[in-house]
């Protein structure tokens, strides 16, 4: 026994602690809690991984039972194996970094406690979700991660923004768990279990008939959850708003961890998308456009966090590109690699906000590159990290997705060189935005604490060299060991689409500043539509958001409850009444009237008696 | 023929409550004129020891069952049930009518005792006679009683025209009864209710079945004015509303009563060869009383008058037992009667109290806000309502329940429907009394209900008592009425 | 014979009683019944009711009827007024009324037990001797039950009425 | 008295025929208390309606040849004196109460 | 006399004895109260451990004679279906006792007194195995509720309790009907005894007559619990009911209906049930969507809490027909986590208005500035409603829609749609009242919970999260109880349902692929 559940444990001590106590508590020792708790969790994981040595296959940990009814059996079970082994070491060790680094950026924060009581909370339910032995525990995870990011968007809740934000994830997020727990359903009534090995133990032998229907079923199903928490098309919505949030908690919970669950989720199932080729099919275009479509708008946007999210979006979409054409593991290395970087960028921006006190927008910065140096070079090392300029992290990764979609289909590797020419646009464009030319804001910039710009360096240099670390090679006993074969070529010209966004970004916005003016107001409505996200959320609001919402109140509530049945309800009475008001009636007072009714009635009796007496 | 006119012991024991009640009767007419105001209570004192003294009887008598009075007569568990059921609202009604006229007149008044007492020898008889023309003098008796006491207070124009209305078409509605009976007499040859019987299975039917059969229906005029069917109901709810509230009270539960016994008997006994062509009729006039009586009271304001439709919406459900034609009918009805007399006595009761002198609080609306005036009224009128409605632990719903089940029994699923929803929509005008009572503040200026004096104390704790008593363990009075139901050896 | 009397006296009945109904004045209405009373006294003796049309004179014909009119003077009734809102229109009652009358006539002509005719001086077990035997016999619990109801009819004119008028 | 009135009629009178004259009084009887409007000549249509059935019974009794018949008419008598006795009484109280002996006067209990 | 009898009839003794008590004494009515039904709770404690060791069966039995003819028995019993709804029962009393302190001023003794009395008739719905005795819990429960509604509710109290009256008596007098009906034709009105002879078919009913029956029974339970459209009494009942009134309403009341399809529909009609069964799924999938929806645009929290019913309910009738074991042990178990979170729900929301006076979302707004805790409770009791897993409602949903899932992938298709819904209007709420700005009548009222009224949310959110998590402690019994339900039902399923149970699997350690 390695004990797993300590894994999650620990950082479950840490909520409790902090959730019921830390109102009380001085800072210091929230700050222990806290952090004590996640450092223990990755020792915890470090001890574990080094226990279970080469972990060739699933090494699995069995509670208690959980629910058990009918065909439902399900069991409180952990795992580990090669997948989650990466998965907790990023979720844990980007986890501490954040941690660590949010002491310092919340420091003069109202709720301290709460925020760190929060994120301890979804430390304990990201763990629960990758070290989870079936698709029920791993739900729990997933709809556990959901929660605290909700909580944590609405952090700031006096902010109506923030709370609509918290709402919108959250909602969005069940329309996928809803796609998610169909497809669990259906896995449990089509294999009779939820536990991963034996399900993937049957998928195989299935027959192909099964195989077209059921299983294609299930993959898109597990799709749409996947879509809701990775914020793919059409459900990505939420992600951008989610920046509403505290920044360390954008940077671990949408950017590094939380969102790459679907990510996660879909490796996991590889064996049933193995067996689906048209979801897998799916997946890589929902992926490709994902990308496309969110680097798009990411390079129109002035908020820096929502720059970053888009391409945090876009990133993801890429993730999915790589699932799609079977690259699972060049997909989990890019959620690695992109949890590196992409943290960096999101507590870079935290330190930049920091500094300037709250300012997120572009056009309000500029030129800080010598009043906050740290924090430039460990941001300018992200920056071409995700730019794909070898041989950091980002090439390494994004080059093994588009070599195994080139293979897979080839337009899909050009879709993805051009994203990735933009994806370098943008990010440099907003690096120097920020931190060439003049400074265009009032406040006074000031370098951040060692409690931030420790974690950033410590990010910085995982971003430059993470790539070294051959997660496709160890994967290789999860998902089989093909690989797409090694062209040169294709990687020149992706680099070259990096290289090239660069130097755009660098004409743009240092050599010839205006001139993305001018480009703007050139290409008009497409830049209209482009910077107003494509009016998404907009044509959610007209479609879906108002029509239930007015058709509930005024068809439903007023109209069929108030109306239909209660009128007929009411309406029942009032006949009541009406009847008993002409019945009444034939109490007149008069006496002679009432003899009337009396003479009737007999005669009424009478006709009635000789008819019937007749008969015999 | 007999030859002696000299009545035998038996025939002596069989008849001795009346004897008691008649003479006792008598005696305090006798004695009335002779008591000074201040001691007038004791006449009811006196009238409630000769009815008790008549329930002993009654119960004796029926250690030795059987006919007497050349069969005029007849001593069974069906009469005895309803003598001491008619005995026991006399006695009630005896009980909470001491302070009644004490406040209204300001004296008490023996004639009244006396006219109770009477009117029990009537009711006694009708449940008991077996013979159509004595029947008719005991339905007599009652009526002619009950016509006084609802005008007793002769300066009362409420009281006046109650006992008019009443008057004159109960009379009107006896003559057709009459009527029909002479045609009976004519066509069987006899009035006596097992040589009618007789006849008709012997051969009267198949000579003149129509005429017996149109016969039958005038009866049944004057049966149905007496136990308020639609449409002969048109008189309760002015004679309710006009007559003094215990005589109201009286009228509904005891006379009532009787004339159900009355009918029963008839129906069951001597024209049991005709009863099964009389279901259509029964069936729609059940139906009919149920929904006039129910729905008209939806629209009442005076409680009074709301309960005199209720009455008759409770004599529908009633017919609905007998429209089921079996003895589990009978022993519904048997059970009805008696827990409806509890429960509408009680009301009656509660109603005397609430009123005030000279009637004045006889509006629903009057009663609002009692529970916290008068607590102890307020529950047991919660306790009548709920029986009224029909709610489970009380008399009232296993009377239904009763009622229903021997619909059931025969058929009549459609009836018993029909009569479950008409009990639904009961249900909101008895609600309203509680509404009124539980859920609105008392109106500006309505002070403290009258203390209430021993009598009426009494009066509704027994109805009480005995509604949560059928309510819980109806068994002992339902197996007597099982066993009574048989009324064809 | 028999038939011309019973025609006779069968006529005056329904006679007075037409004219009972015709009259808006209380007295003549009274006057009526009491023809209607005479005439049906006369019946009863055809029938062979000696002691029934005797009582039918004597009590009802004499004593009752004085009563009313008794009363009716008492009271120094009207004649009714015309004026007075009709309760019952006369286009409903009077069909009704015809059904009744025609159901129940051609019900006795069609369905009547078809006797011995009644002949005068045929039967005559109405006698005083005959009602008397079986009035304290068979009847007697009846007979005097009566006597409660003649005490309570006592009774309620006391009560209503004592110290009236 | 001519004879051929004597023959268009029969020798004895069918026993329909009472009980016919007996039916059209009892309806009279009803039908005085249907349009009357003095409360006493209403209660005097119930009295014809009681003398009707009093022929009725008589005439049946005539056909049974019992004298069953006489005895209920005779206690039918009773009960008429009786109720006329207390009916009057209520009268009387009534024209006391509102001077009226309209019977429509009487109605200020309805509906 | 058996425990069981004990706990019946400890509250009726309890509602005499306060009936008793001083009028003026408010406090000691209150301390007498919740004393009371703290034994009352205690003491029913005890009939766990016999059931739970023989779920399958009845424990406590006691069958005697209440009136000989018709032969009507005292007959009650309790097994693993009846076990948790009458320990609810029990625990929520005291817990209305507590949440009342403060709120109910007027007219103390008569309020604690018909609490009672209720508690009194929803025990002996739940124990009861004579229909006639349960017909007579049936009707007595409703007086109490229709007089805690009627006195101590809002401005519509009136219109309310009396629509909630005239409701529920006309589908019982259906009921009623049917329950005369059958003992006409079989002599009994012994549930179990009926069960079994229509099982063995010594009861022989004709097709019509057995849908006929069904559907009076049905109609009545229907309207209890309610399945739409015979829902619309609820949101009145609950809007204007006092807090305590909407919890025993919502907790204990509504789960008569759905307690009383499982123990008498499907045993006594089972061909019925399952002709009928493609249609009442229908509906209950209708009032789930539709009671979230009109859930979402209600303005009154109440009201809201009140749809939200509707649409929970929807899934419990949804699992029982069913007709699989998860179907059924879902259904079970979403009856008693919705008496857990919606109560607390309703327990919450009278929070809000002791402070505020109101009900209406929009005079809220920011409480979480003034009332953290409150808030957070608040916060938690949603999640839990909205069914979070670890938490209560989860357990229950999953296993509705798995069983729906296996039935038809299109029932389980729209009844999560609901789920979905559900997370909205809840949060919409959680956000408007908790969240934004705090106006400055919001922060002169709100204040954080107190010691009391903490004291009735701990047990409550305890049990949410046990029964989230330890659902091993509930469920045993209810599944035991509903194998045998399910055997009249289905005469073939038990074959089918074993086949189908994968068994434990044994180690600790296993390694795959």
């Amino acid at each position: 026994m390695h004990q797993l559940w300590l894994i999650p444990a620990f950082p479950l001590i840490g909520f409790l602690i902090n959730g019921i106590a830390g109102r009380r508590m001085s800072k210091t020792a929230v700050n222990t809690a806290a952090i004590g708790s996640v450092l223990l969790s990755f020792l915890w994981v470090l001890k574990v991984l080094a226990g279970l040595g080469s972990l060739e296959d699933a090494y699995i940990e069995r509670y208690f039972t959980w629910i058990q009814s009918g065909i439902v059996d399900v069991s409180f079970d952990f795992a580990v194996d090669r997948l989650s082994a990466v998965m907790l070491l990023v979720v844990t060790g980007i986890g501490l970094l954040i941690h660590i680094y949010a002491t310092g950026y919340m420091s003069h924060e109202g709720g301290y406690y709460r925020f760190f009581a929060y994120m301890n909370l979804f430390m304990f339910f990201m763990l629960t979700l990758v070290l989870a032995a079936n698709f029920l525990v791993l739900f729990v995870g997933w709809e556990g991660v959901g929660l605290c990011s909700y909580l944590l968007i609405g952090f700031y809740f006096h902010k109506k923004s923030a709370g609509d934000a918290g709402k919108k994830a959250f909602v969005v997020n069940r329309i996928g768990d809803f796609g998610f727990s169909l497809a669990m359903f259906l896995i449990l009534v089509t294999f009779g279990s939820l536990d991963f090995a034996r399900v993937f133990e049957k998928v195989g032998p299935m027959a192909v008939e099964h195989q077209a229907g059921v299983i294609t079923l299930i993959c898109l199903l597990l799709l749409v959850g996947a879509a809701g928490k990775s914020a793919q098309l059409p459900l990505y919505v939420w992600l951008p708003d989610a920046m509403e949030g505290p920044t360390p908690v954008s940077a671990l919970i949408h950017a590094a961890t939380m969102v790459t669950a679907g990510v996660y989720m879909v490796a996991r199932s590889a064996p049933l998308f193995n067996h689906a080729p048209i979801a897998l099919e799916v997946v890589a275009i929902v992926g490709l456009l994902t990308a496309v479509m969110s680097a798009t708008i990411g390079l129109t946007q002035y908020d820096i966090k929502k720059v970053f999210a888009y391409s945090t979006v876009s990133q993801l979409g890429y993730m999915f590109l790589g699932l799609g054409v079977g690259a699972y593991d060049a997909g989990i290395f890019h959620v690695m690699t992109h949890a590196f970087f992409k943290a960096l960028l999101f507590l870079g921006a935290g330190s930049v906000i920091h500094a300037l006190a709250g300012e997120q927008d572009l056009r309000m910065m500029g030129g800080l590159r010598k009043k906050i140096p740290v924090t430039f070079l460990t941001l300018f090392c992200a920056a071409i990290a995700i730019a794909g300029v070898p041989p950091f992290s980002g090439f390494m990764s994004k080059d093994a997705i588009l070599l195994a979609a080139h293979h897979h289909a080839p337009w899909m590797y050009w879709v993805g060189v051009v994203t990735a020419g933009m994806t370098a646009f943008y990010v440099f464009r907003a690096i120097f935005m920020c931190f060439f030319g003049t400074y265009r804001g009032t406040a006074h910039p000031h370098e951040s604490p060692l409690s931030m710009t420790g974690p950033l360096a410590v990010l910085a240099l995982l971003s430059l060299g993470g790539g070294y670390l051959d997660v496709p090679h160890y994967l290789a006993p999860v998902f089989g060991g093909e690989h797409a074969p090694h062209e040169t070529s294709l990687v020149v010209i992706s680099v070259l689409a990096g290289a090239a966004g660069i130097l755009l970004a660098l004409l743009f916005y240092v050599i010839k500043p205006g001139l993305a003016d001018a480009v703007s107001r050139l290409t008009g409505k497409l830049y209209t539509l482009i910077y107003n996200k494509y009016f998404v959320d907009e044509l959610y609001d007209a479609v879906i958001v108002h029509p239930t919402r007015d058709g509930s109140r005024a068809l439903l509530w007023k109209g069929f409850d108030a109306g239909i049945i209660d009128g007929a309800v009411n309406g029942a009475g009032s006949l009541a009444r009406m009847i008993g008001g002409g019945l009444r009636h034939m109490q007149s007072g008069y006496i002679r009237r009432y003899a009337a009714w009396v003479v009737l009635g007999a005669i009424v009796l009478l006709a009635a008696a000789a008819g019937m007496g007749g008969a015999r | 023929m007999p030859t002696s006119f000299i009545p035998t012991a038996a025939d002596l024991l069989r008849l001795s409550p009346d004897i008691v009640l008649t003479a006792g009767g008598a005696l305090m007419m006798v004695i009335e004129p002779l008591t000074s105001a201040a001691r007038k209570a004791r006449m009811a004192v006196i009238a409630a020891l000769l009815i008790a003294a008549a329930m002993a009887l009654s119960v004796m008598a029926y250690s030795d069952p059987g006919t007497s009075f050349s069969g005029m007569l007849v001593v069974d568990g069906f009469s005895t049930f309803f003598r001491i059921l008619v005995y026991g609202c006399g006695l009630l009604t005896v009980l909470m009518s001491v302070d009644y006229f004490k406040r209204e007149r300001g004296s008490e008044s023996g004639e009244y005792y006396v006219l109770i007492v009477f009117s029990l020898v009537g009711q006694s008889l009708m449940a008991s006679a077996n013979e159509l023309v004595l029947i008719f003098i005991g339905l007599e008796v009652s009526s002619i009683a009950g016509y006084i006491m609802a005008g007793y207070l002769r300066d009362d124009k409420r009281n006046n025209e109650s006992a008019l209305k009443y008057f004159l078409l109960g009379s009107f509605a006896t003559a057709f009864m009459l009527y029909g009976v002479a045609w009976v007499y004519g066509l069987t040859g006899s009035t006596n209710l097992d040589t009618v019987r007789r006849a008709i299975l012997g051969g009267a039917m198949e000579q003149s079945g129509q005429m017996l059969f149109v016969a039958t229906a005038l009866m049944f005029v004057g049966f149905a004015f007496k136990i308020s069917a639609a449409p002969f109901h048109v008189w309760a709810p002015d004679v309710y509303q006009g007559a003094p509230a215990p005589v109201a009270g009286f009228l509904a539960a005891g006379a009532k009563a009787a004339a159900f016994a009355m009918l029963v008997r008839v129906a069951a006994s001597a024209f049991f060869p005709l009863t099964g062509r009389w279901e259509m009729l029964m069936w729609a006039t059940a139906l009919a009383t149920m929904i006039v009586g129910n729905f008209a009271a939806l629209r009442q304001s005076n409680i009074k008058r709301m309960l005199a439709y209720s009455s008759v919406a409770h004599a529908g459900y009633i017919l609905v037992a007998v429209t089921a034609q079996s003895e589990v009918g009978i022993a519904a009805v048997m059970f009805y009667l008696a827990s409806y007399a509890l429960m509408t006595i009680g009301v009656f009761a509660v109603v005397t109290l609430v009123a005030s002198k000279g009637e004045r609080f006889v509006e629903i609306e009057d009663f609002a806000g009692l529970v916290q005036r008068q607590p102890m009224l307020a529950i047991a009128l919660t306790i009548f309502l709920f029986s009224l409605i029909g709610i489970p632990l009380t008399g009232g719903f296993f009377a239904k329940f009763y009622v229903f089940k021997a619909a059931l029994d025969s058929n009549l699923t459609w009836l018993t429907i029909l009569g479950l929803l008409n009990s639904a929509v009961a249900a909101f005008y008895y609600l309203r009394v509680l509404v009124v009572m539980y859920m609105k503040p008392a109106a500006e200026g309505a002070g403290p209900v009258d203390p209430a004096g021993i009598g009426i104390k009494a009066a509704i704790v027994a109805s009480a008592v005995g509604t949560l008593y059928l309510g819980v363990y109806p068994s002992a009075v339902l197996d007597f009425a099982g066993k009574a139901a048989q009324l064809v050896k | 014979m028999d038939a011309l009397l019973f025609l006779t006296f069968a006529g005056i009945a329904v006679l007075c009683a037409i004219n009972l109904i015709l009259q808006t004045h209380p007295i003549s209405s009274a006057l009526s019944l009491v023809g209607v009373m005479g005439a049906l006294a006369v019946l009863y003796l055809l029938l062979g009711g000696a002691f029934i049309a005797a009582v039918q004179l004597i009590v009802y014909a004499g004593a009752v009827m004085v009563l009313f009119l008794f009363v009716i003077m008492l009271l120094n009734a009207q004649a009714e007024r015309t004026t007075s809102k009709p309760a019952i229109r006369a286009w409903v009652s009077v069909p009704l009324l015809f059904t009744f009358v025609i159901l129940l006539a051609s019900l006795i002509i069609q369905r009547a037990p078809a006797g011995a005719a009644v002949r005068f001086g045929e039967f005559t077990g109405g006698s005083v001797a005959n009602v008397g035997r079986a009035l304290f016999t068979t009847y007697l619990l009846p007979f005097e039950i009566t006597s409660i109801l003649i005490l309570i009819a006592i009774l309620g004119a006391i009560v209503l009425a004592r110290k009236e008028i | 008295m001519p004879a051929e009135i004597t023959q268009l009629l029969p020798a004895a009178v069918p026993l329909s025929w009472y009980l016919v004259l007996s039916a059209i009084l009892f309806t009279l009887g009803v039908a005085g208390f249907l349009f009357r409007r003095n409360i006493i000549t209403v209660f005097m249509s119930i009295e014809l309606m009681l003398n009707a059935v009093n022929l009725t019974f008589v005439a049946f009794s005539y056909h049974l040849k019992q004298v069953d018949g006489h005895i209920f008419s005779f206690f039918v008598m009773v009960v008429a004196a009786a109720e006329a006795t207390v009916g009057l009484a209520i009268i009387l109280t009534v024209f006391k109460n509102r001077a009226t002996l309209e019977i429509d006067e009487v109605s200020s209990m309805k509906l | 006399m058996t425990l069981l009898d004990i706990v019946l009839f400890l509250p009726a003794i309890g509602f005499i004895i306060g009936l008793l008590l001083p009028r003026e004494n408010n406090e000691l009515i209150r301390r007498y109260t919740l004393g009371f039904s703290l034994v009352v709770f205690i003491v029913s404690l005890g009939l766990i451990g016999a059931v739970a060791a023989n779920p399958g069966e009845s424990s406590f039995v006691t069958d005697k004679v209440w009136i000989e003819y018709p032969s009507i028995r005292y007959h009650v019993a309790l097994d693993g279906l009846s076990l948790w709804l009458v320990i609810l029962s029990t625990l929520l009393t005291p817990i209305c006792v507590l949440i009342s302190w403060k709120y109910i001023q007027k007219r103390c003794k008569e309020f604690y007194a018909f609490l009672l009395l209720l508690e009194f008739g929803v025990i002996g719905v739940f124990v009861s195995l004579d229909l006639f005795l349960f017909y007579v819990f049936w009707e007595v429960s409703l007086v109490p509720m229709y007089f805690l509604i009627g006195i101590w509710g809002h401005e519509k109290r009136i219109y309310a309790a009396v629509k909630f009256f005239l409701y529920t008596l006309t589908g019982s007098l259906l009921m009623l009907a049917a329950i005369i009906w059958l003992y006409n034709k079989s002599g009994t009105f012994d549930l179990l005894l009926l069960t079994d002879m229509i099982q063995k078919g010594r009861l022989a009913l004709t097709s019509g007559e057995s849908f006929w029956l069904f559907l009076a029974f049905f109609f009545a339970f229907a309207i209890k619990v309610p399945l739409f459209p015979l829902h619309t009494w609820l949101p009145d009942a609950h809007g204007e009911a006092p807090t305590a009134g909407s919890v025993m309403l919502a907790s204990v009341m509504l789960k008569m209906g759905t307690y009383a399809i499982v123990r008498v529909c499907l045993p006594l009609f089972p061909e019925a049930s399952r002709e009928a069964a493609p249609y009442i799924i229908t509906l209950s999938i209708i009032g789930i969507i539709y009671g979230a929806l009109v859930a979402m645009v209600q303005p009154n929290m109440k009201r809201l809490v009140a749809y939200s019913s509707v649409s929970h309910l929807g899934f419990v009738v949804l699992g029982i027909f069913t007709f699989t074991q998860a179907g059924i042990d879902g259904a079970v178990y979403q009856m008693l986590s919705h008496g857990v979170s919606t109560g607390a729900l309703f327990i919450l929301v009278g929070y809000l208005y002791e402070r505020r006076h109101s009900l209406e979302i929009s005079d809220f707004g920011g409480v979480s500035t003034p009332a953290p805790w409150l808030s957070t409770v608040f916060v938690i009791t949603t999640l839990a409603s909205v069914g979070l897993p670890l938490l209560n409602n989860f357990v229950g949903e999953f296993l509705v829609l798995q069983a729906a899932m296996q039935v038809n992938i299109l029932y389980a298709v729209f009844a999560a749609l609901g789920v979905i819904l559900s997370a909205v209007y809840m949060l919409w709420m959680v956000q408007r009242t908790f969240y934004g700005e705090t106006p400055d009548a919001v922060k002169h009222h709100v204040t954080d919970m107190t010691g009391r009224e903490w004291a009735a949310m701990i047990p409550l959110l305890i049990l949410m999260v046990w029964m989230g998590v330890g659902t091993q402690s509930f469920l045993p019994p209810i599944r035991a109880n509903n194998q045998k339900t399910l055997e009249m039902v289905q005469p073939q399923a038990p074959a089918v349902a074993a086949a189908e149970t994968p068994a434990r699997h044994a180690g600790e350690v296993r390694h795959a692929h």
